[in-house]
């Protein structure tokens, strides 16, 4: 997909909006998860599943596929949406996120197909990436490449340099890192907070190749891939720095570290979902009907054992709103 | 005993009591690593701007910075979530803080399963294991809102290491306006002869939740809290040891090395008795909110009163000495551990 | 019983047997973080160039590329100090290989005090509480080489994450050739009746020596070796305590939550009695060469002898059920731990 | 010293001599140590000590006094001697090194004057640094500067990058760092094992302002920290990438690993100091008498107990040569 022709400029645009619509409505439903860090990504994640990288719900196990890491593993919504639009799993399961038995607030290696990597500490997953290319190598796997996404907050770990410095030594051209620069963390700006520009003459004294493109530009992102296969026998790893929005399509997300992890409220999602409808001129509605559930905590266990006072039962308790107890469930 | 749960959550009083702490003390300083709002240090960042320093996402360097500052005469409190000071900063709170026993004063949010929803990265159920092999740290679990604050007020007046857990639980109102901390000390909740039921941070409302339940049952458990554990009270251990002669502990951890464990060796030491400890078995807590997590791993006043009721059966036939029968544990299998070898 | 000492260091064996295992498996690959002739992977990057990957004084990245290649399906081994395992990049050992439950054998050298002259910011004296309250791990101490060999092939033929020791210590032969390891058996090396002492790793040669000491004046002291410290020999334990009702752990650890952490553990648990824990205190242990450190923090025989000897005359005095008394521990306070405040 | 007179080199070099000879003679008798990184760092710990740095043994413990954090601690000798040479405490003291109550192996904070940093984990003592250069700032202490030293293999650990962005977000232009690039770290080249190189772009590229020197010329080193103090109100923290030869001054041991850690036999000492007399065109002795000792390790604790066989006494085994059990002593 060099050029993309329009249709499919149509289809991964679309895929996109669908990637942060469910996003709207399984965080809602579970009361918790990170909705700036999932809407920045969907572009790339739509990308990547939707025609870059070599991947097959069929054959997902297939030695010979392309892996994803999602080292910033807390905007794992827009990846479990992105699998369940590829088909790896069904679309119903996005709502067991953050439930018991369900699937993982970050992501689990193996919870569901398509999942390659147990994620959550920040910093971890380039040096995994590393051992995974390398793992090709070693096998003869000339055929796979490893894709690595990383937050532009999350470059402050030492740890994402340690991954850097090896990458280029072992000229791992077979890892495409990408940068995910929304130009937020979770408190505020990285600028302020612990700046890490200039990332690409980073990247680059490190032995890369860095990319900069527009990371909301499907054209662009693309290209941009098409240019890291190009370059990539020159044995220098490719980094694309994506330039994003943190959560975007929505004005009163875009780069606000208070949309960073916080679940909306029913009615704020409703109105998420306008703002995107307006941002990206569609009219779509949730599938389904929207309720922040309760986490009653400790004194709803206590309590219940007891017998004493109203206690919600486990399953009800998805759809009371806030016990007294409980504010606990909705923010990191 | 009908409990009053505090409508604000530890972590709250951890920001506040930074505060009130900082007007006492030009010296303290807190630092942070991008996670102000949910440690709740904001409180602290937007009363004393100066005296607030972020780390950004590193928290190796959190810690290292935090123990240059407290060799120039500071006392810092750098905080970040439990997992990311038990495990990912381990070596520089050890060779930085711990070794040279600085005055640091290391808070973990986020400890055991609290991280609820975040899942097994980010819950941290080792802790205090960890804490506690560390030479010089002392290792903390407040139980309730005015033992979390009078704890940072003593640990302000000691020098030296410390490692505390805050959570954003609500906890149960356990101890009375003026209620003092000490280092070492637990507290005696509720007599009991027929067995001991020992509690660390807000678990000990699901022992005094266990004791009610026994109690209508005939059973007569005594309760006691240890929020201190390391050094952790010894002879209030021995006490209960030979008071009731079986004791159960619960904690928002791992079963190996955290209260359990140091409740074991101190009893074989001193005064071996029968200990049963309950908290996580040899597996991760998975994301759920606090209510399912607790169900789901039996952290529960019906499980606990259930353990605590065949360890007084055992010992009232008079098996406790002899008997090779286990009690049964609360070991689950993660489903993870089973994952085949496939590329 | 005089013991025959190897003149191969642990280390030398562990080299030795990842060539071995390396002849015999190809998906096995070896790691390292520039450590190689200290640790001797050496050996195996000479005979398998190809299959042994350099990471460089990056220990966070050695097991993150561990983990990812456990993936895809190797079997790794990536090696470092005991100390930059257990504590510099605990969260990756935890996250990346622990939690996932990948196939990665980690090798900690210079366990315990077998740093010696590197001081406390290399001796390791809290890997295995740290590494026993992570899941999934196995956790293990090799008492003398032949052991040491076995255990590799054993954890070479069960997929799974294990954390074992390696040290440069000559150790004395305690088993003959064919000696087999299993995981969670432990060993009754000596038969006795008044007392058992229970060693892992090359400390069980001191427990031996004790053993010998105490026979000498007439008390008969059973050795257990305890090479596997997660999941431990519950039985064996539970035998000790029945026949001799005192035990004594030694361990080249700090005693919080490592051996004697884990046998009182599983003692409270079914069958209480004494555990008197013999290793380090509160503390580090100081820079030196290993002999002196052994008898600077009482880690000799003699020593051994004489708490073992306490906790007989303690029981044959019938006080060991309800003694307040206490036996006295090697807390050795550190001489950093009182510095001052000043900058 | 900005132009150190030739009196003042001279001195300089005599003190980086000096050094080296000491290091030698307790390295020896202490059967364990760190040569290459010590030789290589000496004209640099000669500069500090020998007037650069505002330090004074006398006053140990003033607050506006210069810090110095050797993060690369394992080459404490060098450290130790630069001290003693600058009369923080008696020469005798070195010969305590790597013994029960002597000088750590690595740097202990307080253990003896002059030491401000409990080190030997490599990467963390630019972290340190910050805290200290911030707590300097905090403290209206406009006077003092922190020195931190640094290993170029040591480069490859994370967190020296973390402390790097840190130190350029908050403009610590007290702080000034040092790389002893010798080119090799433990067990190999540091360009074979894990290439840190183009160093002085990735510290750029970090925020910093670097500074390449001769490590091994002192009129250079002077040069630099002059120019590192005339920067320093530019708001971004100097860092000076003294280029040297590890092992320097003996030419077996130059650029090779295997004096990496290790320490000689006492004849081989001699050999080192005729081979330092050589290069530096000197012709000193040793101040006592050499002897390695020996490490019986666990079999002469047993055994001693036991009352078995022939056990040199603790102190007695200080001068005894190597038992057969003692491999452990003298190599890491
Ligand atoms: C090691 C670690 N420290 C802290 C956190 C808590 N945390 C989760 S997300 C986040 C901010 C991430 O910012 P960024 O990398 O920019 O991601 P994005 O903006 O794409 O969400 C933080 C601090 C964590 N998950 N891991
Ligand atoms: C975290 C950590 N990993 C490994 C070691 C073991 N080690 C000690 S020195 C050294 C090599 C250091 O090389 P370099 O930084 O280049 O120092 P120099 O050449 O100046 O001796 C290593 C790997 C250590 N001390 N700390
Ligand atoms: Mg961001
Ligand atoms: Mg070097």
């Amino acid at each position: 997909m060099k050029n993309p022709t329009p249709d499919q400029i149509r289809a991964l645009d679309d895929r996109a909006f669908a990637i942060r619509r469910l996003c709207l409505e399984f965080i809602t439903n579970a009361g918790w998860g990170h909705v700036g860090g999932s809407f920045s990504e969907a572009e790339l994640l739509a990308c990547l599943y939707g025609g870059i990288m070599n991947v097959e719900p069929k054959q997902a196990d297939d030695p010979r596929r392309d892996r994803f890491i999602l080292s910033k593993a807390h905007a794992s919504p827009a990846l479990y949406a992105a699998l369940a639009l590829r088909g790896f799993f069904p679309v119903e399961r996005l709502q067991t996120y953050c439930r018991l038995d369900g699937l993982d607030g970050h992501t689990q290696r193996g919870q569901c197909p398509g999942i390659e990597y147990s994620g959550g500490s920040l910093g971890t997953g380039l040096s995994y990436a590393n051992g995974v290319a390398l793992g090709f190598r070693l096998g003869d796997n000339f055929a796979s490449r490893v894709y690595c996404l990383i937050g532009d907050g999350e470059c402050n770990e030492g740890q994402i340099w340690e991954a850097a410095m090896s990458a280029a030594h072992y000229r791992l051209d077979n890892l495409i890192a990408i940068v995910d620069a929304n130009k937020v963390m979770a408190k505020g700006k990285v600028s302020e907070l612990m700046a890490v520009a200039p990332l690409a003459d980073k990247f680059a004294a490190f032995g890369w190749t860095p990319i900069e493109v527009d990371g909301h530009d499907v054209r662009e992102i693309c290209a941009a891939f098409h240019r890291a296969k190009f370059l990539e026998m020159d044995g220098r790893p490719v980094v694309v720095i994506a330039h994003t929005v943190k959560g975007r399509g929505v004005p009163e997300a875009e780069f606000n570290y208070h949309w960073h992890t916080h679940a909306p409220s029913p009615p704020q999602a409703e109105a998420f979902l306008r703002a995107l409808n307006q941002t990206y001129g569609r009219n779509e509605t949730f599938s389904r009907p929207l309720s922040a559930p309760s986490d009653g905590g400790l004194e709803a266990v206590v309590t219940a054992d007891l017998g004493w006072g109203m206690i919600p039962s486990v399953d009800a308790a998805y759809s009371v709103g806030h016990t007294p107890g409980g504010s606990v469930g909705n923010s990191l | 005993m009908k409990l009053t749960y505090s409508k604000k959550p530890l972590r709250e009083v951890f920001g506040e009591t930074l505060v009130e702490l900082g007007g006492l003390h030009s010296r303290l300083l807190v630092l942070d690593a991008d996670l102000n709002t949910s440690s709740r240090t904001i409180l602290f960042k937007e009363r004393f701007p100066d005296r607030f320093i972020q780390c950004g996402i590193a928290e190796a360097n959190l810690f290292g910075i935090a123990a240059g500052l407290a060799a120039q005469g500071y006392v810092t409190f750098p905080s970040t979530f439990a997992a990311f000071a038990a495990r990912k900063a381990l070596d520089q709170v050890y060779v930085n803080i711990a070794y040279p026993c600085l005055d640091v004063k290391i808070a973990g949010s986020y400890c055991g399963m609290t991280a609820t929803e975040c899942g097994p990265s980010h819950n941290c159920a080792e802790d205090l294991a960890v804490m506690r092999a560390l030479p010089h740290v002392k290792v903390l679990d407040p139980g309730d809102n005015r033992e979390l604050r009078s704890m940072m007020h003593v640990m302000m007046a000691t020098p030296g290491p410390v490692y505390f857990r805050v959570s954003k639980v609500n906890a149960p109102e356990l101890f009375p306006d003026g209620h003092e901390f000490a280092f070492g000390r637990g507290h005696l909740l509720r007599q009991g002869r027929d067995i001991a039921l020992i509690g660390t941070g807000f678990m000990t409302a699901v022992a005094l939740g266990a004791a009610e339940l026994l109690d209508r049952e005939g059973i007569s458990a005594a309760v006691a809290h240890m929020p201190s554990l390391k050094p952790i009270d010894e002879d209030l251990l021995g006490r209960l040891a030979r008071d009731t002669g079986a004791l159960v502990t619960i904690e928002n951890h791992r079963i190996y090395g955290g209260l359990g464990g140091a409740v074991a060796e101190v009893t074989a030491r001193e005064y071996p008795v029968h200990v049963d400890a309950m908290g996580l078995g040899d597996t991760v807590f998975e994301a759920a909110p606090l209510q399912d997590l607790l169900r789901h791993y039996q952290l529960t006043p019906r499980a606990l009163a259930a353990r605590a009721r065949a360890l007084v059966e055992r010992k009232r036939k008079g098996v406790a000495a002899g008997s090779r029968r286990r009690v049964a544990r609360t070991v689950i299998t993660a489903t993870t551990a089973a994952l085949p070898r496939t590329p």
